[in-house]
């Protein structure tokens, strides 16, 4: 029992790392089954995290606890649009697809606009000219900032071949360094649990 | 959107705004409503797209292979009782196996080869190759900096150092190309605002 | 005309990335047996790391929360794995000092996994019957809904600490923020490159790309561990090498070694 | 009023409470929709290279049209995909609109309408709506095959047999020209497949994040022009002498780039008054620009 799931990883992680070499179209078939079945476990840790969810806040309504109306509302939509969903489907011109372009369209993209003020906001307190560092992270910050921009243009033609510079050179350089780390990390990290040496997800650490 | 709607939209609109003068009982509402909603949105896609075809319809069918990913699914919901959570762990093994699995090879093609393939392209000709050698330094800086088994002492410390100012150029320049972007989202709500809720901008 | 059903079981076109990859795993058995023959693993210190244990102690002595924050990826996101290594350390740390925490969840299975792992890490705590179980509770796992929860945690339930492990997106400044207002101390580790700027604007430490990777096996202190660092840094070396060599010789007019790297 | 400490008004200014801040940004945004100034707008070589692939085309020419963003994104792209759309009917070409992304469908609907009313044209005759199909890459190979088995029917449900418009129209190979407006991956799809396996001249519509990542297509010319962010959609606008969305908002996306920029001067102004600068960097904590 102790190590039988660590079995599993092992052998399907090998498995699906075998199958990239394979193009055999049996083998790619197989692998999109493996991946339809992974499709499905989500499926249902997603309705076990809905029920952790309600339950938590149906507790919060039940018992009267602080902000307890808040999870009334909570409750509802999730209640209504679970079920208007399963039965009817969310497509367009269903009563969930309305639904969704009335509350969680305009909730998402307006949250999201939010970060207009506090990139702003982010500029504002962290632009400080401490350091040589922070000099060059705020400089290069405005020149690509007004650079970018209708108005920049007008004040002087040099800006945006400056800000493609920015990026096309130092930014790249950066970028590409930043991203060889983090694909080796990330094998290195895999590698780790597929051979047994991070058992943390399995709750044995 | 009819009327109603637009109207509806715009108040839930105006409540998340409200969260930039401070926590209230605006925000909270939305706050709730949207997790609501969006957990609900969510599992209806999954029921739709992922657990009627690929379980409901194919066992229907008399696809028998399908009670396979059900099982797995059921053990997961294991964890609702204390007794039946161990038994979990053996799709979640599945489920991780799958995706490290397919981690390995993808973020080697990805962010390590084709990396380095860029990397390697000849340099420009004429005076573009200065741009080529500037790449060169700041991508081996960068590197020299993320090195862990040395401390950043002598020769190695100095090529760090140079690494810590590109990626300072770099942050600054990611950081101002997308305030544009935040700033277009900004504009879209403001007109929504303004033309399709309170009229005051003529409609398209 | 649909193409003819492939039927080869080797793609030879990628053949690089084998070799690659078996590199990589000898690195990683070489050094592995290096750490187990006892030899001293130096890893360079990351000041946030110190930071999480200070964090720590700090809302201990407030009587407030650790909000740790597993990232927006789900579990193909790499990001995510390493996220679920670096709780178990903290939530060990938590344990042992007697600190809440408080672990909102975005992808589902991600929380189910962190439960776990956290409840674990607990009872090797010797502290199995403090761990509360709502500790871990999944949230959403819509972008801009999690973040109305968490930024909601932040302003009401004011933790002492925010500890921002994994895979983030366009979210990252709205919660940084929000949890700067709050006078929070403020941790982050993050592989999205377009999100570092943000972090180091709004956090007191901020690890950088592949740090957070490290930041597990560092947290861990097991040799074995250290040992997948050293055979990261060995295969960067070679990386980087092989830039410099291929670029040297493309100059002096053999440009076929860089064709090596090419992959379909 | 007496003559506070130079350092007074500096202090202040360095703890600016943020919701000023947030005052200003908000007018920097509303003040310029209402009262547009107009700024100039110069067209980038990119965007008038993906203007001129579309101008050049014959009338009558049939264009795959993919737009592929959610109602989260459409600030950058629903402009763009009126504009664009505006360009087709007004040279008389014919295109064939589809997404890959699940609630994106109402959105194409209305850029449809608010496009086809501009230029006078009408469903099914001079333009065809397939909807939504899930799956992103597998339904693009299958496009490489046949529409038809992608797409049966049109978005209102009409076989595509029964639409005229469509008889001879089966797969890549029957469209002189694609167009992608995406704001994610699926753009990568439509390089490798349509325009690199199947030879398709392209044009790519992006979010102003994404669009520099594509320079390289745009230079190696697996994409013939590269329209990318508000700004992009803003100078399609000015090419086709026309004002949306995007043009209207350009005035205001220079205001708040500026009030950006000019708080973050002050701020350095104060720092400077109240002697916070130290020359010569501080080692190597880069943490220490974070705080």
């Amino acid at each position: 029992m102790r190590y039988g799931p660590l079995l599993v990883t092992f052998v399907v992680g090998t498995a699906l790392v075998a199958m990239f070499f394979i193009p055999h179209h049996k083998v790619q078939e197989g692998q999109s089954v493996l991946l339809d079945w992974a499709n499905v476990v989500y499926a249902f840790a997603l309705i076990l995290g809905s029920l952790s969810l309600w339950a938590s806040h149906q507790r919060k309504f039940l018992s009267r606890a602080e902000g307890w109306p808040y999870s009334f509302v909570t409750l509802a939509a999730l209640a209504f649009v679970t079920i208007a969903g399963v039965v009817q489907g969310v497509e367009e011109g269903t009563l969930v697809n309305r639904y969704y372009n009335m509350v969680n369209s305009p909730l998402a993209s307006t949250m999201f606009a939010l970060l207009a003020f506090f990139i702003a906001s982010a500029a504002f307190r962290a632009f400080r000219a401490r350091n040589a560092e922070a000099t060059l992270l705020l400089g290069t910050a405005i020149i690509m900032m007004i650079g970018r921009v209708s108005v920049g243009e007008f004040l002087w033609s040099g800006f945006p071949p400056v800000t493609e510079w920015l990026l096309d050179v130092p930014n790249l350089a950066a970028k590409r360094a930043i991203a060889l780390g983090i694909g080796l990390g990330a094998v290195s990290t895999a590698l780790k649990i597929i051979l047994g040496i991070d058992r943390s997800y399995l709750g044995r650490s | 959107m009819n009327g109603v709607e637009t109207w509806i939209a715009a108040i839930l609109t105006i409540c998340v705004f409200s969260f930039l003068y401070r926590d209230n009982p605006l925000y909270r509402f939305a706050e709730h409503l949207f997790v609501g909603s969006a957990a609900g949105y969510l599992l209806a896609v999954q029921y739709q797209n992922v657990i009627k075809p690929n379980v409901v319809e194919r066992i229907a069918s008399g696809n028998m292979l399908a009670f396979i990913p059900l099982a797995m699914g059921l053990l997961v919901l294991g964890r609702l009782w204390e007794k039946t959570t161990p038994i979990s762990r053996w799709a979640i093994a599945f489920y991780v196996g799958i995706y490290s699995g397919i981690a390995i090879p993808s973020y080697l093609q990805a962010q390590v080869f084709a990396q380095l393939a860029d990397a390697v392209k000849p340099f420009e000709p004429g005076w573009h190759a200065i741009n080529s050698v500037l790449i060169l330094l700041g991508f081996l800086s960068v590197v020299a900096y993320f090195f862990f088994s040395a401390p950043h002492k002598g020769v190695h410390g100095a090529a760090a150092r140079v690494g810590i100012w590109f990626l300072m150029i770099a942050f600054g320049a990611s950081f101002g190309y997308t305030v544009m972007a935040r700033a277009s989202l900004l504009i879209d709500r403001v007109l929504f605002l303004l033309r399709d809720a309170l009229h005051v901008l003529p409609a398209i | 005309m649909s193409e003819a059903l492939n039927t080869s079981w080797f793609d030879p076109a990628r053949i690089n990335l084998l070799v690659g990859l078996a590199l990589f795993v000898a690195f990683l058995v070489i050094n592995i047996g290096r750490a187990r023959s006892g030899r001293e693993m130096y890893i360079r210190p990351m000041a946030g790391l110190k930071a999480i244990d200070e964090a720590i102690g700090r809302a201990t002595e407030m009587g407030r929360r650790v909000l740790y924050l597993p990232g927006l990826g789900d579990m193909s996101e790499v990001g995510t794995l390493a996220s679920i290594a670096i709780l178990s350390r903290v939530a060990r740390r938590a344990a042992e000092m007697g600190c809440d925490l408080d672990v909102p969840g975005y992808d589902p299975v991600a929380s189910t996994i962190m439960d776990g792992a956290a409840r674990q890490a607990y009872i090797e705590a010797g502290r199995g019957d403090a761990y509360r179980p709502g500790t871990v509770h999944y949230v959403s796992a819509q972008q801009f809904a999690y973040v109305a929860a968490v930024t909601g945690i932040m302003l009401r339930d004011r933790p002492a600490a925010n500890i921002y492990m994994g895979s983030f997106y366009a979210e990252s400044l709205f919660l940084a923020e929000t949890g700067n207002q709050t006078g929070a101390i403020q941790i982050a580790g993050c592989d999205q490159v377009t999100q570092l700027p943000f972090f180091v604007c709004a956090c007191d430490y901020t690890l950088l790309g592949e740090e957070l990777f490290a930041a597990g096996a560092f947290l861990g202190r097991e040799p074995v561990q250290l040992a997948t660092i050293a055979a990261q840094d060995w295969a960067k070396a070679l990386a980087a090498a092989m830039v410099v060599v291929s670029l040297l010789a493309s100059v002096l007019g053999h440009p076929e070694l860089g064709r090596l790297l090419q992959t379909r | 009023m007496a003559a506070k400490r130079p350092g007074g008004w500096a202090a202040r200014l360095m703890g600016l409470d943020r919701r000023i801040i947030f005052a200003l940004i908000f007018l920097a945004t509303g003040l310029p929709l209402l009262f547009p100034v107009n700024l100039p707008i110069t067209p980038s070589p990119r965007v008038r290279a993906a203007f001129d692939t579309v101008d050049r085309q014959p009338p009558g020419t049939y264009v795959l049209m993919s737009l592929d963003y959610e109602p989260d994104i459409k600030a950058e792209l629903q402009p763009m995909a009126i504009a664009v759309l505006r360009h087709c009917f007004r040279k008389g070409l014919k295109p064939i609109v589809l997404t890959l992304y699940p609630a994106a469908p109402g959105l194409i609907e209305r850029a449809l309408v608010i496009a086809g009313t501009a230029e006078g044209k009408k469903r099914n005759e001079d333009y065809v709506f397939l909807g939504y199909k899930s799956g992103s890459q597998s339904v693009i190979l299958g496009l490489g095959e046949s529409i038809r088995q992608m797409f049966p029917n049109d978005f209102w449900g009409t076989p595509l047999d029964k639409i005229p418009m469509m008889k001879g129209k089966n797969s890549f190979a029957d469209f002189p020209l694609v167009i992608n407006l995406s704001g994610s991956s699926i753009a990568d799809y439509y390089i490798r497949i349509a325009a690199t396996r199947y030879q398709r001249p392209m044009v790519l519509g992006a979010t102003a994040v994404m669009a520099t990542d594509y320079y390289p297509y745009l230079s190696s010319k697996q994409i013939l022009g590269l329209i990318g962010g508000m700004k992009g959609a803003a100078e399609y606008e000015k090419l086709m002498d026309i004002t949306g969305d995007a043009r209207r908002g350009m005035d205001a996306q220079s205001l708040i780039h500026v009030t950006i920029a000019i708080l973050v001067l002050l701020g350095n102004l104060a720092l400077f008054l109240t002697g916070g600068f130290r020359p010569g960097g501080s080692g190597g904590s880069r943490e220490g620009t974070g705080r």
